[in-house]
Formats: C-alpha cells, structure tokens, sequence
C-alpha cells in the first residue's frame, strides 16, 4: 500500500543526470536508447530444469524453472499450469526488508507473468499428462539479486532463456500410475516474447533506466512484444504521467527496440 | 461460438463497441471519512474512503510531501465464486498501480509528513473494476480537499472478436482478446495507468489509446456533475 | 489483546450528552429508547445469493450470502455449514487500519454468527446434498462500511435480511454427479433471531447507542430474541460494569424492543 | 438419550444442579511474572501470569491510564483432539471479553502511559474455562500489586436436560441447552462479564444470573484465601 | 534474525557471580557441576496421552504428547511421524511476546527433535497402521511456562518422560475401517536421549545454567548421549566461542553427568 | 546397500574420506551492498550481502554495540523438490546459528545503536549449505569493512558406513550415520558453531573435531585469498 523508499538522488547529481540526456548521453556514458551490457548465463542452477542467470549492468536476477505436477484448474482441464514468483532479495539493496514478497515483489511477478502468458510463449494444451487430473505445473522463481533499475527487462529475460533452455524428464501414465520417461524433453515453445522499457526523465525519453535513473523519472513505460510485432504486454509504473505522445512513440521505439534484444535472446538460447 | 460476443455490431449488453456503460457517482457518503464517494460503473459498485492528510508516525516518512496510501480490496461477496477476503496478489498489484495512476494528479507537497488513505472497496465486480475504482477515487479526493491539478479519469478499452470495444464488461475482459486499461489527466494530455494483456498490433494499440481519451473526457463530465451535485446542495465541508 | 482506540469525546460534549439524557433525550433529538432511521436495502448485490444494505443512521453495514458446497463436518454428517465473517473496513472510521481481521471485527461476526445459530434461524439438516458428503455452505460475509455506533445490530439485521430474502440454484445428486437444478430455492428458514442492544451512558440506559455514545458509555448489553421471546444470545460489550438491577431491566427492555425491531424486519423481507 | 445428563437430580459428574466443581487457587508461582496463579477449576488448569505496569513505546498509548492486554491461549495438548497452536478466532474473543471483564475492577489512572499484560494459558480445558481465567487472572492481578476495587470472580449457569445449573462441565457444556457465563464485582454488584447462547426464557435467565452471583461469593472466598495464603507466609512481594 | 533481548545484569552482580564461580560455588550456592532441584510430575494433563511438568529451579515447562494418525511422508511409508513444537509462553518472562514462535522456540522444538529422533528413542517402524496409509503421528508439544535459564534440558525432560508414560489407544484396521481398540498400550520405546547443558563463564565450566548466567556467558553447549553412551545431538549455543579444549572436556563431562540425569529420569518414569 | 558410499576408499564424488570438495570464493559482487561475497563448495552455490552497520530507530536496539542480524534463505530453485519460498522453521534455525557462530568475530563495540544485516541466499544446495554460508559471511563482512578479531570458517564431519569423512555431500549428509558441523576462529583456538546429529562415540567425536580443524585451515587460505585478489586488484573499498 505505501511506496517504497526510492533511492536518494541529490539535486545536484540530478542536474548532472538531466544535462548529460540534454548532451545525447548517459552520465554512465550510454546514448539515450542503449541498453547497458546484458550477461546472460543460462544453466547456472543444475537442480533446477531451467535457469539463467541475468547481468543487466549492475542489476543481477536468477531464474529458475522447477517442473512438477499438479491438478488443472476446474476451468481449464486441459492446460498445464504456469505459476510465477518473484523476491527482490534483501541483498539486493539497502531498501529491501526480508519478509513475505511486498508490492514491488508482487508486480514484477505478475508482469514477467502476463509477459509470457499473453505471448502464448508456452502451448499448455502439450502439458497434460491426463486431461482434468495430471498436468504439469512450470514454476518460474526470480530471485532479484543486485537491484539498480530495470527489472522488468532483467528478470523477464532471464525468465525466458530458463524456459527456453528447461530440460525435464516427462512422465508417462502405465496403468494409472505416473513413471518417468527416459529421456528430457524441451517445454513446447511456440513463440518468445521481448520486454523493453522506457523511462521518461525530465524531457527525455531512454531505455533501460539505472535505479538512479528511475528514482528522479517521470514514469516507466514496459511494452513486450511477440515474434510477430504483436503487442502482447503492457505496464506504466512510476508516480508521474506521460504525455499522450510519449505514449505514442515509446510503442514505436519500442518495436525495434525489441527486435534488436530479440536476437540477443536468441544468440544466448541457441548457444546454449 | 467464441465471435457470438458481438453480433450485428451490437455487444451482448447491447452495446455498440463505442458505448460506454452506465456510469454513476455519489459523493460523500461516509461520515467519518475525509473525503468518500460511490460509483456504479455497469455491474461495478465500488466505494472509496479517503482519510488524511494525518501526521504520520511512520520511520522512514516523506518530509517533503505527504505520503499515498491505496488499498484495493474486494468484499468476499463481490465475485460469482466468494472471493477469500485476504488481499490476492492481483488486489495488491491493483493497489499499486491506482496509487500510481492517482498521484500525478494530486500536489502533495502541501501536506509533508503526513499520509493520504485511499481504501477501495469494491462491493461488486464487474469488468474494469480498476477503471471505476480510480474514476470513483479522483472523485473521493476532491470531496476530501486534496488539492490537485487535474481529475482522472480511468476507462478500459480492449479487443473483442477483432473489433476494438470502449469499456470491457466482464465476458469480454474475460474471453476477448485483449484488456488495456488507460487513465487519464486529461488538463495535462497525460497518461497515468496503462497496461494492457492479450495481443494488438501497433495499430490498434493507438487507435484504442485514442478510443478511450474520448470517453474519459465524458467520464470526467460525469465526475463534475457529481461534485457539482453535492457542493451546490450546501453540504459543503471545510476544507480544514 | 490491545482495546481499540476509541472516539475522543471531549469533557464538555460528554457533559452536554449526559445534561440532555437527563432532560431524556440523546443529543441527536432521539428519545432514550429510540432507534436511529433504520434503512435496509436488500437484494442490492446481484452477484450474491442474498444481500443486504443496512443503514443505521450512519452506521453502514453490507452483507452478502453465498452458498457454497462443503464436506460436513465429521461430527456433524448430517447438517449444512454456516460460516460468519466480517471486516470493519478501512473505510469505516479513521481508526481502523487496512489488515486481517481485528478482535473487533472477530467478535463482531462471532456474536452474528451466534445469533443465528442457537435461534436456530437455518435448519441445517435440510442443508444436506449428500450425507457425510456434500452439504451447503451458508457464507455470510459483512462489510462494515461506515461506522457510527451499535454495529452488533445493524450487522445482525443485514444478515437476517440477507439470509431471508436468499435465493440460489439447488445442486442434485444424479449417478454421482452434483447438478444445478433450475429453479432457485430459497434457504430453509424457521425463526428469526432479534438483537437489540442497549448501553449505560451515566445512571441512564439507552438503546442503539452512537459511537459517540459507546465511547463514553460504561457497558454495552446486546439480547437475540427469537420469535417464541426466548433469549437466544447475549454479549456484553465495554471496558465498565453493569450492575445486576441494569441487566433484569434491559432483559425486559429488550423484549418488548424486539418485536418493534421484527415487525420493521419483516416488513422489509416480505416486500423484497 | 439426550436426557440422560441429569439422573436422579444428579449429574454426570454427581454433582448437585447448585453445586460448585471442586475449585483450587494458588498464587505467586512464576519467578518472573508481576504476579501469577494457577487455578484448577473442575478439570480446568490455567495459569496466568501478570506482567507490567512498564512503560509502553507504543504509539497512540493511552497518556490517562495504563492499558490492559490480554492473551487467553490454549496450549495444543488441553483439548481432546490436538489444538492447533495458533490463536483461533474463539481465543482471540474469550480474549477480549476477559480483558473487558477484569478492566472495571482496576484503577489504571494509576499508571499513565503504561501497559499491563494478563496473560491465560490454558493447560488443560474444561467446560467454563473463560470463567476460570477470569478469576485466576483477578488473583494474579491482585498478587502483582495492580490496586482494585474488588475481585472479579466468573462463573457460568446453563439450562441442562431442561433444568437450570450452575458451573456446566465440559459435556454440559456441549449437550446443554445453553450456557452463560457470567463474572461479577460483588462489592459493587456489577457485571463485568456476560455471555449466552442457547435459548432461556426471560424467568431462567434472571434465576439464573441470581444463581451465578450466589456461586460468585463462594468462589471469592476461595481467592481471598489463596491470596491470605500466599502473604501471610510471609513471602509478600514489595508493591514497587 | 535479530537476537532475543538479553536479562540484562549490572557489572556489580556479573562479579559477584565470577567471583563466586572462582571460589568453586555458584550465586544460589550450587557447584559447579551441580543442577538445580529436579522436580518431575507426569501425567499432569489427563485429556493428552502423555504429559510431564518439569521444574527445573524456576524453569517450567509442560509437555504433552498427543497421538494422531497420519498419511506418511512418501519417502519413508513404514515409518510413523514425530512432531515436536514448542512455545516460550509470555508467562515466561517479561521479554517475550505473544505471537507466533520465534526463533528461539524453534531452535528449542529443533534441538528436542534432534535428541529424540537421533537417539532413535522411538521405533517409528512399528507406528504403523497401513503402510503407505495410515501411521501414527506423534506431536510432542513444549510449553514454556517459567524462563530461568537452561531451557534445552528442561523441555528435553519434559518431552521424554511425556513420551516414556506415553499410553494411547490403539487403531486396528477392521475391513478398511480403523477401529479404537480396546486396551491402551505405551509408546514403542527403544532408547532413552539424555541431554545435559555446559554453559562457559568467564573461565568457568558450569552445568545447568540460570538465565542470569546465561545472560553473561560466552557460550553454551548442550550434548545428547543415548543409553550406550554414543553423543546423538550436539548444539552449541550463545553468541561468543568454546575453545577447542573446552569443548573437549564439556564432552568428558556430559558423559558422567548424562549417567546421572538419566538414573533421576528412570526413577521418575518408573514410578509413574 | 547403504555401505556403498564408500568403496575402496572412495567416496561417492571420488574423494578421500579427507577431502574438501572444490571450493571457490569471489568478493565483492554486488553492487548496492556493504560487502558481498559468493561461494562455490561442492554443489552449493550462495551468495551473501552485508548491509551496514546502519543507525537503527528500533526500539530496543543495543546502546552499547552494533546488533547483529541473520537471515539465511533458500532460493525456491535452490533443491531436488521446489522449496516453498516461506522461511522453514529450519531456515530460521540456521539463521539464529550463523549469527551466533559470526558474531564471536566481530568488533561489534564500535557501532553502536546500528544494525548489521548479513543476507545470505542460497542458490544451489548441497550437503553443508551452513558451512559454506559461514565460510562466505565472514569474508563479507571482511570486505565490508567491518572490523573483526579473526575470519571464521566452517565445515562438517562425519561419519559414513562407520568411517570419519569431512566435508559431506548431499548423499552422505542423508544417508550417514552422523553429521557434524563445525566453525572455527582458528587465530583463537576456538570454536563458535558446533552442531551434531546422528551418533557418534566420543573418540568418533574429538577425532573429527580435529579433523574439521585442519580443513579449516585450507578453508582459511582460500578466504584470504579471496581478500588478496580483491584488495590487490585496485578496487578497494573505502572503510568510510
């Protein structure tokens, strides 16, 4: 219910932030629509079935994807379930208090979640073991590990590369009792979706905001887009507005923003 | 079966895909409260309690400006399936974003060290139940004094069997294609909420963005007419 | 375990509260044995099997009955389910904080629930789908939306309300599946417990008391009568004491006030 | 088979309708508590133990008066079936009407901005365990030098096999026709505690609540000499 | 996380108690290596299946043992299941609060665990009703009545003559049905865990610490030595270091004085 | 079946009944935090963060001395089974003895009235994830600056088909006869974490004491290490 501490910024520094985007540059030294050097490790956790682990400049998210097996929903009996958690960690900052996943926590979950879910990234209708009583249930954990601006994009990256990596051992029904296959399986994937996002600083428009970034930013703009150029997710955050035509064009800037990330996801991926 | 949810241009509540639904607010309806109001947004019946600005207490508070809170919650018997009355974490991600969509409007610095309640309670949902609660609240907070720039206003627009639709009720939030709720301050051009799930093209994207700015300019006519109603009725509060 | 913070009623209101009991008469104009204008609305929300909308004076109070499908419990096999729940919103008094449910909200739906209970309002044995298997939940949940004072009556009345005026689809067994039969039925009703409640204000016993009121009061007594004038639940209610010729007095205060209150009741019921 | 509680003017436990379970008190038994007691009540064993007045950092404390806390916990192993160790919704109740009920008798202006915690565990449970706590925790209050206008002493009355009694056990308590707890200052003749559920006509109730207050005196007695008891051995703990 | 608030002891009564210590004697007069007075009541909870009332000088703690059927772990489907939970009640001492067990009544339920589960005092294989099905669970709960130092012996007391008096009525499976047997029968019992508690003060070995000289000590070592003289649980405890030799000859010294503890146990638990 | 963890000597992962298993340490990891170290020790992957020492407002806190607080976490990909993300009542276990086996080795007097915060996270578990977190912790606490007497490091032993091995795998931790963790401040001869369960005799016992303390001292260089290549790389931190 109440907002998070956000990171101090002096009045000075944020003079030197807003000049530096007036000059076409970043006080780290990018342009205004570079993202900061993206580190993607895949595989880092052998007991888990997916999992990569994402360096977005100083920010570090874990992702692991656990395969296990549960009940359809009543509703849907015959699709495998999709369960995403996320817990910016108290390592992650100053700010962070241990305890049960706060607000910050809850969104970038249920982003990362809609990120994937209305992509159509995974064809649950292929993770049915027996339709209305065994299904797989994909678990998507995020651990948010350093914390400096842009999780979305952090954790909804690593998120997918876990998933596109997951390797599990299906389970097969021999006279009503599950056994498992011999031999991994990949999850049936259909399409990838990216996430950029954007912030607005003073009058400036940049990708993938530091923290520092975000704590003196207008508000926040996250778009993921499919294979296809569909827009399939959206999310403003921030206590600001942005102006109808910012709006407007983020979704253009966007666009090609993503294809461009899109095919770092995938140089990561098939590397794997 | 799933295109029967327009049929001859006409939506299953009738509507036609530009229509808004009934919309009606109340202003000032709780005693005890600062600032309160009620809306009835098509099935929606939501109430909104603002107290505050009070002196806060809290390590760690603003000094500069005051401090919003926002709690969305839903009564149990407010859903077909009674609804577990702990906060689910779709209600704490809905806190967050109306705080969100509210506070550019509001100019908190005149209040430092204190905090700002906004409680939703949403007595009946419907599709858009967020839109209605941020319509209702702007509202709320005007009753209660709290100066600010501009009323917002919140509409969703979405796809529903291809064609894009003002103002999603529930089975087409649930079995269109896609949901995209917008706020507005409509004073300033800005945007203060949007999200969106389920797939559009760049397109339709911005022609529903647009879609839903000229609904939001009858919504906020709607807001006035109920703030109009109560202060010209003489039940004016002090703004101490 | 901590009381509540209560109304600060200033020394010289209390005064002025008090001098006008003695003139016998509340400082709202009401006599002592008065109740404030009492508006219910039922059938308010549609998504509910039965609602009530009760306003007592600007004691605002929603209820809502679903019915639901429950195991019995073992001891039980052959009788429904009542489950009574309420929360004091956050938007009923400035001194209520968002969060699960305080003593006084537990309470609160603790003495609802007893009310209806041992007037033995439901028949529970008729509740039953399949014995020791399936039988209904009766949930009756209450919102507290404003608070004014006396919310023990205005919480009982909207469920009362509430539960008489329900309607839903019965379930029937047919070769082992539960399906919806097609015409609502409404709930097995037998009595009608009445609660009135009356407090000690200085030497003078009042009925529904404001907050105003309860905040100076010396103790609060609620009775349930059920339709025969047997006494079905008593609370007492307050950080004071009552002597014992206050309690033999409000018992018959309280009888000949509950049939005026189930004459409003009923009124209201049979034109809903 | 229901009728079957009273046989012979008996009960189940052989005990008369007017007639008291056995009832034993003691007093000062926690080294660090203010003051403490152990009460055996029937088959009821509760202990309870005062802590305070200390000086409480709590924001909104009550700058008058001390104020009272109250936590009545069953311990998992004092009902038939194992409890689950967190308070449940009837604790948190029986909690809050032992808080109201010991309250009256305490003169809390003594002690501005100061907290003094009571807390009940039960160690075994029996029918009338609020009753029991009550005037346990009446004793430990009185023991931890907190000064009182009276003992509060509780005891409940039900109807049983169509007959009033007084002191229902556990399985009266459950078969009964109703139960009543009821706790008094007898100097003052007030009630500090009243519950019901069951039904009674108005002629049981008020025979009923006579019943209780004559118990009530018996009941002071046995505290009065568990606290002469404990002070005349000459074990008097300073009121500082 | 965060440490428990400490008694807190003046440097004048921290002396006095070295000073003691030095000249062989403790504050209360005791040796050394000599306990409090021991005094064990079983059975003092009639409605559990097994009980015992430790004081151990001004510590009190009840435990009682209650026994329910279960569905076992998936992984050890011959086996019966042993719960232990404890509560330092605030009754205890003025530094605790009510509210849900924190960190040092878990390690207290943990460490009581350990010493009966590792001593392996209860043969689980025979707490079987239907493997895979139905065993026994066995819940061992602790309640901290009266806080005063050495809280790991006291419940470990407490906890096993509750189990060693243990009798509960046996379930028989009559055609699918389980049926309460006629006769009660005790605990399968095989060992007996014996903990004993070292604490270090100042240069000092003492047993049996009061909370006094726990307040003031460097460390805390609680050993566990089964019925053949085998260490089965080990934990140290307290927020400063043993040297290595300490530890070596506290070792030494819970052998012996384990042999002692245990005789008082047997007699306890023989007349019970 | 079960003595097949050691066979000609060997152990399951081909080592010596005295051999660590690969260990690797990295300092400085996190950007935001005050110290920061990750380790690799057989399959366990953790990472650990200091925060402060930072003025604490709670009320309460130390006067005299920096408090010192705990939490060790598993991440819910971090084992066989998907953990449930809640802290275990083992989690909090571990927690309060980590901080008990660090704080012997800190210089906790200059700070007070702040908080020390030691977050460890583990990734990836595998038999004596404790250990490892302790072995991590003091190293970052180390390059937080914080002052302290000695590094601490740990370690486990055990027993496994009868034979005393160090340094268990996730297989001999649960199919052993015993397990043993051990936390050294080597420089004072003294040990501030031990634990035990399982059985072992007395000589089994001071045997693998000592053995734990020898491995220590590896364990010892490689954190110096760790420091070494840090600190020499230029990127000192400043104390302030």
């Amino acid at each position: 219910m109440m907002p998070r501490k956000n990171l101090l910024v002096s009045a000075v520094r944020k003079e030197q932030i807003i000049k530096s985007l007036a000059q076409g540059k970043r006080v780290d030294g990018r342009g205004l629509l570079d993202y900061r050097p993206l580190n993607i490790t895949p595989n880092i956790i052998e007991k888990a079935e997916g999992s990569a682990f994402v360096k977005l400049g100083d920010t570090h998210v874990i992702t692991g994807v656990k395969i296990g097996v549960g009940t359809p929903f009543p509703d849907t009996p015959n699709e495998g379930i999709l369960i995403v958690n996320a817990e910016i960690l108290p390592t992650a900052s100053e700010y962070q208090e241990p305890g049960p996943p706060d607000e910050d926590s809850i969104e970038l979950a249920r982003v990362v979640d809609r990120g994937i879910r209305e992509s159509k990234m995974i064809d649950f209708s292929k993770l049915v073991i027996e339709p209305g009583k065994h299904v797989y249930t994909v678990y998507v954990d995020i651990s948010v590990i350093g914390m400096d601006g842009n999780l979305f994009d952090a954790a909804s990256y690593a998120a997918v590369v876990a998933l596109m990596t997951t390797k599990f051992y299906p389970l097969i029904n021999q006279n009503g009792t599950l056994v498992k296959g011999s031999e991994k399986i990949p999850l049936p994937i259909q399409d990838l979706g990216v996430s950029t996002t954007f912030a607005k600083v003073d009058n400036y428009i940049i990708v993938d905001p530091t923290w520092e970034e975000e704590s003196i930013m207008e508000a926040r703009l996250t778009i993921v887009y499919d294979k296809n150029g569909n827009i399939c997710a959206v999310q403003k955050g921030g206590n600001g507005g942005l102006l109808v035509d910012d709006v407007l064009k983020i979704v253009d800037l966007a666009k090609s923003k993503s294809e461009e990330m899109r095919k770092v996801l995938e140089g990561v991926i098939s590397n794997a | 079966m799933e295109n029967q949810l327009i049929v001859n241009g006409k939506r299953t509540d009738g509507r036609s895909p530009t229509e808004l639904r009934p919309l009606k607010i109340d202003v000032g309806i709780i005693k005890n409260a600062a600032g309160s109001s009620y809306i009835e947004h098509g099935k929606n019946k939501i109430i909104v309690a603002i107290y505050g600005p009070r002196d806060s207490h809290r390590y760690g508070i603003n000094i500069e400006r005051a401090t919003l809170r926002c709690r969305y919650h839903m009564s149990p018997f407010s859903t077909e399936e009674r609804k577990n009355p702990q906060p689910s974490r779709r209600e704490i991600e809905i806190s967050k974003v109306i705080r969100d969509a509210l506070e550019p409007s509001l100019i908190l610095e005149n209040f430092p060290k204190t905090t700002i309640d906004v409680f939703v309670e949403v007595l009946q949902s419907d599709g858009g139940s967020r839109s209605a609660s941020i319509t209702a609240a702007s509202v709320a907070l005007a009753d209660a004094g709290i100066p600010m720039k501009d009323l917002v206003e919140a509409v969703a627009v979405g796809k529903v069997d291809g064609t894009l639709v003002l103002d999603l009720n529930d089975i087409e939030d649930k079995k269109g294609e896609s949901d995209m709720p917008v706020a507005f301050m409509l004073n300033e051009n800005k945007i203060t909420l949007l999200q969106m799930d389920g797939k559009m093209t760049v397109e339709e994207f911005k022609a529903g963005l647009m879609m839903a700015m000229e609904a939001a300019k009858k919504i906020k006519e709607i807001q006035k007419e109920a703030l109009t109603r109560k202060y010209s009725s003489g039940e004016r509060k002090n703004d101490a």
